[in-house]
């Protein structure tokens, strides 16, 4: 049972290890003589000003949120479309009606002007 | 030899296997090792398809743009993407002011594992695939997301404000078309009744799955280029407008990692794309041949491949407003119009014992009808719109030269 | 092979964990996340309560989704105020947040 | 000792440790990025619990999307003036017994109840069968759907909910260029 599993683990763990490799490589292969200059940031050659976590514009919290929303329908719609042959009609409708009220959400956000990029 | 030919590498696991058992190994770990030898072999083999995916990619714009593209190191330039990496192998690796060490050093790792990671649930012949879990194509939104993570894990720790801005730019664009993607993703699963990906597969035997969806298929196919941020939708990392995005503090391979995860994804997509909506390994022949079956799927997951190319040198790049209407005003109600379809119409199909493949197309047909309409209204009421601005206008300042 | 009662240790500690966060952090942040946490410890109880005593049935699986849902709605909104009350206030933190006092 | 069982220890470690993190951490960010790793850890325990599906939606909702959602409200507010302030309240020892207390309780609790060293049972289907009989009960007017619509409901409604409460905040700027 948890074989296919495992082997995802390992994939997981090959995915991290073998660039990790790489960069190791290329850490013993490279020159190393950072200076003060060379590790500032890089910002077209001006001086960094402020705070780096400068604060964000409110839209992607709006993205975030009508993501998450649209995750969970999809999470509980999976099952629903995996156990679709041995449905009702009625099941399949309920299936719809639960897209619809989520439809609804997107067509509140929509309306109230949230979707546009500013 | 007879099942050397009709399956290489069944044949060879086995081999490997009874070698294994013959030095003495429990069972158990001489499968451990088996799929520890797989997973490397994987992801070495996915690595270096790397070389290849960049060379073909820039000869192949370089065509389209009427230029040759690299033609000096090995015939035909085909070493190219070798000196460039061995360039980059001994390029210093600076690490900025400030940088928050153990999230900067992991976020290229991350990025490619998320890829890496994908490939253990796509079938690439009918005995070729790294684990048969039954929610692969859940598995395959969630792992796909984690790259998502390594963009904002770049983008905070660089200490760089322009890196946060384009990380999180491009956290917002990949969040957006997860969207449709996921809705496109249940059309497959609802046709097939499974969310294992040798199950989709194998539903696909009379016809494939763009056939019965192919609204579905377009819908998934543009909204996981859009998440890979591919051309057209690359303006994330456009040089001209956040310097180069969340990657500018990175040097050397950490950068190149961030460049092989890109070029692997947009080849991941092609192979996914083939999977699930254009029949995957599935051809004449294949079931008895795996080795047929493999060169099948490549084939196919080249021809998508090559439209991402093409795509690329077709296409200008778009504005970020544009790239979000077009997600949230017209991909992503058209994904839930599609998915709505499909569902009544299969039922249709199974309950009164119609034709299957008619049906679905009539659904399809109907939906993009619909849609035709729906563009033309929106199209006259901007118009419309735009009409009575500039009236407005004109009257204003009739009324103030008066 | 795992007896049920370490995950329910497991589970218990977490929960603990998230307990303390949720009562001594004063980022209102900090307390949502510590509450995510809790959450987590009843989703993995009811999952292996599903396995170890009711693996015949769905009803763990079916509450354990509509925990995830709870959950999502309750972080959406909780994190909907937060903005609210730092565009506001301009803090975030809660012994600041007393409008509700008077 | 067999080698679930080391797996599940060093998993169990790990996320313990790291939801330490989470509640002790000064800066939103770290602990934003320490709560992912709690929820992965939390993950792979279903994986080892054979429920894979909630696995892998445990990925996809809590690190793909909730955590995302968090990082990025960290980033809308953060006060860099405000960053050196205390990150426990006056009360925290008070917290803390509470939650020993509460500890204490559980495992007492725990202990003395006649499932504690149960092991589990074969599971009654294939996986596959799961599914369908999760995505037939969430729908079949016996059993499930009834949360079902209602968590569409739900999500609706924090939907809206967030949008109005959040909106006005969020547009601020655009409200003034329209005046």
């Amino acid at each position: 049972m948890l074989e296919p599993w495992i082997f995802i683990a390992l994939l997981l763990g090959a995915g991290m290890l073998l660039p990790g490799v790489a960069i190791a490589a290329n850490w013993v292969l490279s020159p190393k003589k950072p200076n003060s200059l060379k590790n500032t940031i890089y910002e077209c050659g001006i001086e960094t000003v402020g705070e780096t976590y400068v604060q964000l514009k409110g839209a992607y919290y709006i993205y975030a949120l009508i993501f998450v929303v649209f995750d969970i329908e999809a999470v509980f719609l999976f099952p629903w479309a995996v156990a679709y042959d041995q449905l009702q009609l009625y099941m399949v409708l309920e299936g719809v009606l639960f897209i619809l009220i989520l439809a609804a959400g997107l067509i509140y956000a929509w309306r109230k002007g949230v979707l546009e990029w500013v | 030899m007879q099942s050397f030919l009709s399956d290489p590498f069944l044949f060879i696991a086995n081999w490997l296997e009874s070698v294994l058992l013959g030095w003495g190994l429990q069972p158990s770990l001489a499968t451990f090792l088996l799929q520890l030898l797989g997973a490397l072999a994987l992801g070495t083999s996915l690595l270096l398809l790397t070389f290849l995916l960049i060379w073909a990619e820039r000869k192949i714009v370089a065509r389209i743009q009427d230029r040759l593209g690299p033609n000096r190191v090995g015939p035909f330039g085909i070493f190219q993407t070798v000196a460039d990496l061995l360039k980059l192998v001994t390029k210093e690796l600076i690490t900025p002011q400030g940088a928050d060490l153990i999230p900067y050093n992991l976020a290229p790792l991350l990025a490619v594992m998320s890829v890496v990671g994908l490939w253990a649930v796509i079938p690439m012949a009918p005995t070729l695939l790294g684990a048969d879990i039954s929610v692969g194509v859940l598995y395959i939104i969630s792992i796909g997301a984690i790259g998502t993570l390594g963009i904002m894990l770049a983008g905070m720790s660089s200490n760089n404000k322009y890196a946060l801005l384009g990380a999180f730019r491009t956290v917002a664009v990949m969040v957006s078309y997860a969207v449709p993607m996921v809705l496109a993703l249940l059309v497959p699963v609802l046709l097939s009744g499974s969310m294992g990906m040798q199950a989709i597969v194998n539903a696909q035997t009379p016809v494939a799955f763009i056939f019965l969806a192919p609204i579905a298929a377009a819908i998934f196919f543009v909204s996981s280029v859009a998440e890979v941020g591919r051309a057209p939708f690359d303006l994330l990392e456009a040089e001209s407008e956040i310097v180069a995005g969340f990657h500018i503090e990175y040097s050397g391979l950490k950068f190149g990692m961030f460049f092989v995860a890109e070029f692997l994804h947009a080849f991941t997509i092609s192979a996914l794309t083939a999977t699930l909506f254009l029949g995957g390994w599935q051809g004449p022949w294949a079931e008895q041949y795996t080795f047929l079956g493999l060169l099948y799927f490549i084939i196919k997951t080249s021809l998508v491949y090559f439209v991402v190319i093409w795509l690329r040198g077709s296409f200008p790049r778009i504005r970020i407003d544009q790239m979000n209407a077009l997600n949230w005003k017209f991909i992503t109600p058209l994904g839930l119009a599609s998915l709505i379809f499909t569902a009544i119409a299969e039922k249709l199909a199974v309950d009164f014992g119609l034709p299957r493949l008619l049906i679905h197309l009539g659904a399809n047909a109907i939906l993009v009808a619909l849609t035709a309409l729906a563009l033309g209204a929106y199209a006259r009421h901007q118009r419309t719109q735009a009409a009575v601005r500039q009236e407005r206008v004109r009257r204003k300042s009739t009324a103030e030269a008066a | 092979m795992i007896p049920l009662s370490w995950y329910l240790i497991f589970a218990a500690i977490l929960f603990s964990i998230g307990l303390y966060g949720a009562l001594a952090r004063r980022n209102a942040l900090a307390i949502l996340m510590a509450i995510e946490l809790m959450l987590n410890a009843v989703n993995l109880n009811l999952v292996a309560f599903w396995r170890y005593i009711t693996p015949g049935a769905v009803s763990g699986q079916a509450f354990a989704l509509i925990v995830f849902a709870v959950a999502a709605s309750e972080a959406a909104v909780g994190l909907a105020l937060i903005i609210s009350i730092y565009r506001r206030r301009r803090t975030v933190a809660m012994e600041e947040i007393n409008m509700m006092k008077w | 000792m067999t080698i679930l069982q080391i797996a599940f220890l060093l998993i169990a470690f790990v996320t313990l440790v790291s939801a330490l993190m989470v509640v002790t951490s000064p800066s939103m960010v770290h602990a934003a990025l320490w709560l992912i790793l709690t929820l992965a850890g939390i993950a792979v325990l279903f994986v080892l619990l054979n429920a894979s599906f909630l696995a892998v939606v445990q990925v996809a909702v809590y690190i793909d999307a909730i955590a995302i959602m968090i990082i990025i409200v960290v980033m809308l507010t953060n006060n860099p003036l405000r960053s050196q302030m205390r990150t426990v309240t006056r009360t925290w020892w008070g917290a803390a017994i509470g939650a020993l207390i509460l500890l204490a309780g559980l495992l007492v609790m725990i202990t003395q109840t006649p499932a504690f060293e149960l092991q589990a049972p074969a599971l009654a289907m294939e996986q596959e069968q799961y599914l369908k009989t999760l995505g037939s009960a969430l729908v079949d007017v016996n059993q499930f759907i009834l949360p079902f619509e209602i968590a569409s409901v739900l999500l609706l409604a924090a939907l809206i909910g967030s949008i109005t409460v959040a909106w006005p905040f969020l547009a601020g700027r655009k409200e003034e260029q329209d005046r």
